[in-house]
């Protein structure tokens, strides 16, 4: 038996081709994880292309989790351990490495073969260069190791080295001291029909296993405590499943059906999927439209006829709906509209993360069009501000668009799922009969909110346009006066919006504090890392983490101006801080890293240091 | 309740907005034959909903007393499809022109087309752009001059029901603002066939494109320049219906019957048959008469699902969907 | 011969059925005042329906004028003669008289049928009823006069009726002292070979003309001084005219074919007019494109070829276009963007003016994506700015939008105008080798522009996208660093611009006021016209206007930062109030009026003058 | 100087980018067939310029050593359409796929062929969407289950050669990817004709729809499936070339010539007749073999007009546009 090390937190990578199974390895030690009840974070990343050449840097699929006895809230700047199956998997992630990390690469990987495809060249050996980089390099023949596990197995060559990443994934339960039994039941069903397949990998995971307790190369293995969560029933999920899931729960919890209009994009399309396979379950159409400007219009029919209408898309989907939101918010219909956001401008790179359309997003239409635009901060999060953006648009008869984004898209953390039963109540403004029959649809409530009447509803018969309309009774107006009360009025149910969304809260740290670092979306758990580490220093730091962007928290104004410096982070140029400084005419600070990842935390906290 | 029984009439379907089409337009005569057709649809009023984009022919949904969107330009067939796709019980009409639904609308349509979703498509064809004052549209005829073509257009006109067609349409018909009842019959068809039914309405716009359809509608010449299907009907036309069509193989011919007495020979009209729709999509490119009537009407796959909210067990399922598969307790 | 009242300035309004001819009368007017130098502004403005029905408020068509001796700066807010050939034309325009107005109307357009369509109704005679609000109203019952002085002539009855609005204008020229011969000259070129209709038409204008001289109706007559404007050639131009001849001479100087791509819409589509004429005579291609994102499209496919390629749309069209100008961006190829504004959300108000798209041209596309914005003050500044607009297009290698709108574009001045020779010259970036033939297409100079190669160059082939590249080889590039990188080349390049741009002056009034108005777009006449009465009455005042928007020029600021208080007028709900709070952390403060229609002086007044 | 003189191979054409398609992806044939075909078409190289929108079909100008643009999705119809009016000296091929040209980009395309602009549109049909990873397209098989059709797809796809004839294309052919000779032929063809060239090439996704052509491919059975037209050549096909078709009227009928040895009443192929042409596009439908090779090819309007800068006394007409008829000095 090895010494055993404890550890509070650890992260851990797995990286190699995209044939490898990366994927797979990945999510299984999450599940494991998460099963023994851990904190975790985890942050797949997936090459640009579908197949990049084998062995090749663009061909390299990674899987990065971050998990622990405590708290846990970014995927992780540095590894602990590196696992890499290959040379480029290598060269792909040494900015991930310093001198604490561990790296197991499997030295098949590295033969002069793909040393060539990994542009390292043959001359070179860098598992040897990397030695002093890094705390231990440990080389497995994995690929060898498998192979001699499996002669037995029936199935042939290549069928055996599709094993090794269970090999892998044996190896490294063994290292944080797990058992084999999930992963060895999820084998079983999914190669319930193939046998000799389904033996194989069991084989290759339990050699992997015993591998690690043999062997003389570990000298120790590490032991990580359980992560005092609260009590409750969890599950993993990431962003997209989250907004799915938070759809459909807004339309059973609507009475409502649901409808999804869109057009495939990444980050977005596995939203598309999911509910696609739901489509059976729940009252719900999926249309798959010939482009996002059918999507969002589509959408917009729904709405009029009566569903919990929704698109969804990125960046440069979103870009085409402008002119079709600009018609919902005339007609004020409820719609929501999802940008789950990726590095632009234009195509730029569809495979990372950025949070650069919160401009477009609100103020990205010609004409005054004002609408709620709300963000979540994490995977989970997802969920809950989803829910909320389906409940405004049905209680304010407005379209409101929701920020994420491809980390968290597909990002993944364990989730205290609700049960619909908990969840809000959500009152839509369907009305089917009016006195004498006379239906003003512009007349509206105490919340500046007009009533919604369905098509086929007896003699509320009724027209809705994009021309102007006269207050009241939606008649169209060409008249000035009419027109700038109209302007107001929009703009005005809006605002009203403020008294229905939770006042800003300070998530960590205290008021008055000399800095608060403000941010929103994806950027959740960078600022939140990087303010814990300097509370525990007694730094005079807060973080407030803005998820309603407009309107903004009644309360943030005098919130904000409680600090002595406002320092706002983001993946972009400087966005949610324009915002500030010219609502609040607070002297923001922005602090920018557009690198298609998650703000790393370390630089972050380099940059507040600055102002301490 | 005696609401119910009550049995509507065009003035029913009249809205209170006053029309702000030009005097003389040829919208007017469309949309009068509208409102005389769907009173004898035995639909209730409120299950009727106009659908348009943007232009002068997409004003129509406010002056008709029905449940009506007047959306953007283009867009009219892409709302149209997420409206029916999720409301199959409603009757949804689109209303669009030539540039709504050919030029910026192109895409939507023959999407609409191949989905072959229940909706009626009637395009108010004036060959030009009325609300923007006139510019040439995909429509226009070669060499005219508008504002934006001063010196004639350089593009082949777009063949509509030949467009149609070809993206996978279940029913193509043809009419006019001044055919009063032939318009009347193709719209009742247009509703009785499930799935898009396409309908070109030959359209005047006497203020930019006046007399585009003289040659269809003059009563000097028309006799010789129309011609109007019916089914099972042999194809005749001409001034005393002294000429007719007939099929040498795949290649049409006029025949003087005024010669050829005999008719058998002639072309029967079987609106069912898509090369014979395709042939006669054709016609004026081949200096044949213009076919006016249901050119091809069939059957296709109906694209509506009905998902009526079904509340049984919803939370049981919803809330295994929570769960899902690897839940664990703290 | 009658008493002659001299006048500084007049503001005149002739209102009719659209089928009166009342723009023709009104242009006549126009040119007639031009030719005899006084200074005017005119604003046109036309119903929103083709024709709508006759007799109906819907229906009516105006020309509104403005001219004296002295500078004139917009068209007038009250009019001192308001003709009207209808109950429907005075009711639409009773918001625009006062005490002094003398209102001169058609008797035979009050009869019970126009008086029921107008909406008065029968049991009122509204010409009697306005008696008391207005200094006079004389009525001529200009039907029967025109066909009494017609008798002769051999046109029919509705033919005649046609000539009437020339026997107004020739009454109104009797008024104002002129003569006919302009317009005698214009009729016999519009109807030459029409001989009956010119000749009733030009008997008309004179039997106009002598009812003025022998009528006993009038008691005096009007004169005005001619202005004392600039030595020079003028001509009347509007602002639509003005971005077509500009675009005209920028590809002239620059040697480059011209390449306008677009799709009809109002108030956009007298640029595509007025172009088409001259397909001929320029290097010029002119294409309607089956929608805006073609029209785009088709001028970013132009532009790579070598074309100065040009599109103009209105706000719909201009949300259609966003995702597009982000690949210009991307690709760094020279275009330019007009948007003439009208009234929105959504369609709106296609016929009434607005300014509410400048947050969309500036921040309304996905990912971070800045380009130049520009706005012209004036319809003759309509064709320096676009001049402007195509030369930091080409010299800089970037999109730039242009933010006209539907007061410029219709309205009309006159103006200095140039000759080619004396316009700025353009440097296009076009290369045709390098050394070694090792062409990098984002090598860029010291002003961080690249070189433009056209297809068809030798040896410089290579390949522009959308997709994020790398800096200076231009190769596809998924790497954070050099995204980030590149975002910050290509923000700084646009930034770089402000050097090429004047700097920021002060229109009237001196620097250290206490209150600057600062606007921009078609606000600029009623600014300067409050401006000049604020300082006549030795108010510390000044007007700024600002013409280049983004990059806003580097001195902005700091000359903003000198007033006590930064006031900004603007027609929409305060939109360059938020760019120059954020910007220069300045506390503007918004007056804003939507009401379709320039900013009314007197109101804006009044509210300059609560911070005196 | 040599250096024009010099004759051009495949490898010119090579980009020095490495190719990031799956291995065995049928985009990497295609790619080499241009590659052999450009050299061949006697244009200098600076002279070729491929235009492309998003998706795996549309990375193929980042590999080839030529002018390109691969710009934004479905847009590539749009922006070669600018790009060929105002530079009608440049070879300018499209490269496109079928979301890319049929869902988001279907407007512009049917605009494109309308307007019959002398490009070359090379469609790489694989009837999925392969970049985004497998969502059904609008060419995909009805009933095709995909990642966005986990039931199978609901919807008839497009006949995309009866779309591009309705919207008026004056050549369209069909090719394949593993046809290397045949699709050299066709590419030839269509650099040939002047006017918008239409070619569709089934190009195999062995990732997210494998197989979907295999019927015409696999040796075992294409032979039945199949059939190469020729201009001027009877219509057969078959195992051992052994069944023709002939029209019966306008009905296409398959004739077993071990039976009716008599080839002179067969189907003779004439690609300049539209009506044949449509009967063609729709043999699919009808249960005739699937056809290849160009079934349409007729020489339309030319709408390129070359505006070559006409630098004469052009001071002198802008200056007369600048001070316009009605100026006055002060
Ligand atoms: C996005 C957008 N682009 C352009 C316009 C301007 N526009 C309004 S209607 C129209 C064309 C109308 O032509 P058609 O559809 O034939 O209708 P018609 O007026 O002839 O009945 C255009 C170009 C618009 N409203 N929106
Ligand atoms: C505006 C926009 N919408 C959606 C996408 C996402 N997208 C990229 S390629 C593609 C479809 C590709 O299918 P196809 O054109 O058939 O090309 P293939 O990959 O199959 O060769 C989609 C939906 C995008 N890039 N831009
Ligand atoms: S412009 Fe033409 S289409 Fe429009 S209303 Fe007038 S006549 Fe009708
Ligand atoms: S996903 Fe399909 S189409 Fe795309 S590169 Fe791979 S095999 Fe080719
Ligand atoms: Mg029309
Ligand atoms: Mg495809």
């Amino acid at each position: 038996m090895k010494e055993e090390i404890i550890r509070e937190k650890v992260v851990i990578k797995f990286a190699g081709d995209s044939g490898d199974g990366i994927q797979l390895t990945g999510t299984q030690f999450a599940n494991n994880t998460a099963l023994h009840g851990y904190d975790l974070v985890t942050f797949p990343d997936f090459p640009a292309e579908i197949r990049a050449p084998q062995g090749t840097v663009a061909g390299v699929s990674g899987y990065q989790m971050h998990f622990g006895s405590v708290e846990i809230d970014t995927p992780g700047d540095i590894c602990d351990v590196l696992v890499v199956m290959n040379a480029a998997a290598l060269k792909n992630n040494v900015r991930y490495i310093n001198k604490h990390t561990i790296i197991i690469a499997d030295s098949s990987g590295f033969d002069s073969k793909n040393l060539k495809l990994s542009g390292y060249g043959i001359e070179v050996n860098p598992l040897v260069d990397i030695k002093e980089k890094v705390k231990e390099v440990f080389e497995v023949d994995v690929t060898k190791l498998t192979s001699i596990a499996l002669e037995q197995s029936p199935i042939d060559a290549k069928d055996k080295d599709r094993c090794k990443n269970m090999f892998i994934l044996g190896l490294i339960f063994w290292l944080y001291e797990r058992d084999l039994d999930d992963t060895i039941k999820y084998l079983q069903d999914k190669f319930a029909k193939k046998e000799a397949i389904r033996e194989a990998n069991i084989l290759a995971l339990q050699k992997g296993f015993h591998y690690g307790e043999i062997t003389e190369l570990f000298h120790h293995h590490y032991k990580v405590n359980q992560a005092k969560l609260l009590k409750g029933n969890y599950r993993s999920i990431n962003g997209n499943e989250a907004v799915s899931m938070a759809l459909i729960c807004a339309s059973v919890k609507a009475k409502l059906p649901l409808y999804y209009g869109t057009y495939p994009i990444t980050p977005a399309s596995d939203i598309l999927h999911f509910l696609a396979k739901k489509e059976n379950d729940f009252a719900l159409k999926v249309f798959q439209a010939e482009d996002e400007i059918a999507a969002i219009s589509s959408a917009i029919g729904a709405s009029f006829g009566g569903s919990l209408a929704v698109c969804g898309t990125s960046g440069p989907g979103m870009a085409l709906k402008t002119e079709a939101i600009g018609l919902a918010i005339s007609m004020e219909l409820p719609l929501v509209v999802i940008d789950v956001q990726r590095a632009g401008p234009s195509t730029g790179m569809p495979t990372k993360t950025e949070q650069a359309d919160l401009l477009q997003a609100v103020y990205g239409r010609n004409g005054e069009a004002p609408l709620p635009v709300f963000a979540p901060a994490t995977p989970a999060d997802c969920f809950d501000m989803t829910y909320a953006a389906c409940k405004i648009a049905l209680e304010h008869m407005t379209p409101v668009i929701i920020l994420s984004d491809l980390f968290l898209a597909n990002g993944t953390e364990p989730w205290l799922y609700p049960s619909i039963e908990n969840l809000k109540p959500i009152q839509h403004k369907i009305i089917t009969e009016v006195i004498d029959n006379t239906y003003l649809p512009y007349q509206r409530d105490e919340n500046l909110v007009r009533s919604w009447v369905l098509p086929g509803t007896k003699n509320l018969e009724h027209r809705l346009g994009g021309l102007e309309k006269q207050d009241v009774t939606g008649n169209v107006s060409y008249d000035g006066e009419n027109h700038q009360e109209m302007i107001r009025l929009r703009a005005a149910k809006i605002q009203k919006i403020a008294d229905f969304i939770p006042l800003q809260e300070i998530d960590l740290g205290m008021e008055e504090a000399d800095i608060a670092i403000v941010g929103w979306g994806s950027t959740y758990g960078s600022i939140r890392t990087v303010t814990k580490d300097l509370l525990a220093k007694n730094k005079s730091v807060a973080h407030i983490h803005i998820k309603y962007l407009f309107p903004f928290p009644s309360n943030l104004g005098t919130l904000l101006k409680k600090f002595k410096k406002v320092i706002v982070p983001e993946i972009n140029n400087g966005q949610l801080v324009k915002l500030i400084r010219q609502e609040y005419f607070i002297d923001a600070i922005a602090f920018n890293q557009i690198k298609g990842q998650p703000i790393n935390s370390s630089d972050l906290k380099l940059e507040i240091e600055k102002y301490l | 309740m005696e609401e119910l029984n009550k049995i509507l009439t065009a003035k029913d379907f009249e809205s209170n907005q006053d029309i702000r089409w030009c005097p003389g337009c040829g919208d007017f005569a469309i949309l009068k034959q509208l409102q005389m057709v769907l009173p004898q649809l035995g639909i209730p009023k409120e299950n009727f909903v106009m659908v348009s984009g943007i232009g002068c022919s997409s004003r129509l949904p406010y002056y008709m007393n029905t449940y009506g969107m007047h959306t953007i330009h283009g867009r009219a067939t892409a709302i149209a499809s997420g409206l029916k796709l999720t409301r199959p019980d409603l009757s949804v009409w689109i209303i669009t022109g030539d540039g709504d639904a050919l030029s910026i609308g192109g895409n939507h349509l023959i999407h609409l087309l191949r989905r072959n979703i229940d909706v009626n498509i009637l395009l108010f064809n004036n060959q030009i752009y009325g609300l923007t004052k006139g510019q040439f549209s995909p429509t226009s005829e070669l060499h005219l001059h508008t504002k934006s073509s001063p010196n004639g257009t350089q593009d082949a006109p777009f063949r509509t029901l030949s467009l149609a067609l070809g993206a996978g349409a279940t029913f193509v018909a043809r009419s006019m603002d001044r055919e009063a009842k032939h318009l009347q019959e193709v719209l009742k068809k247009a509703h009785a066939h499930t799935g898009s039914s396409f309908v070109e309405i030959y359209q005047n716009c006497h203020i930019f494109n006046d007399g585009a359809f003289d040659k269809f509608s003059d009563r000097k010449v028309r006799k010789n320049n129309v011609l109007f299907v019916e089914e099972n009907e042999p194809l005749i036309f001409g001034e005393q219906n002294n000429l007719g069509i007939k099929l040498d193989g795949y290649k049409p011919e006029i025949v003087d019957l005024s010669i050829h007495t005999d008719r058998s020979q002639l072309w029967i009209h079987d609106s069912t048959d898509k090369i014979k729709a395709q042939i006669l999509s054709n016609f004026s490119e081949m200096g044949l008469p213009e076919i006016f009537g249901i050119i091809y009407s069939k059957e296709g796959l109906n694209t509506n699902h009905n998902k009526l909210h079904n509340a049984d067990n919803e939370h049981i399922k919803v809330n295994k969907l929570l769960q899902g598969a690897n839940s664990w307790s703290v």
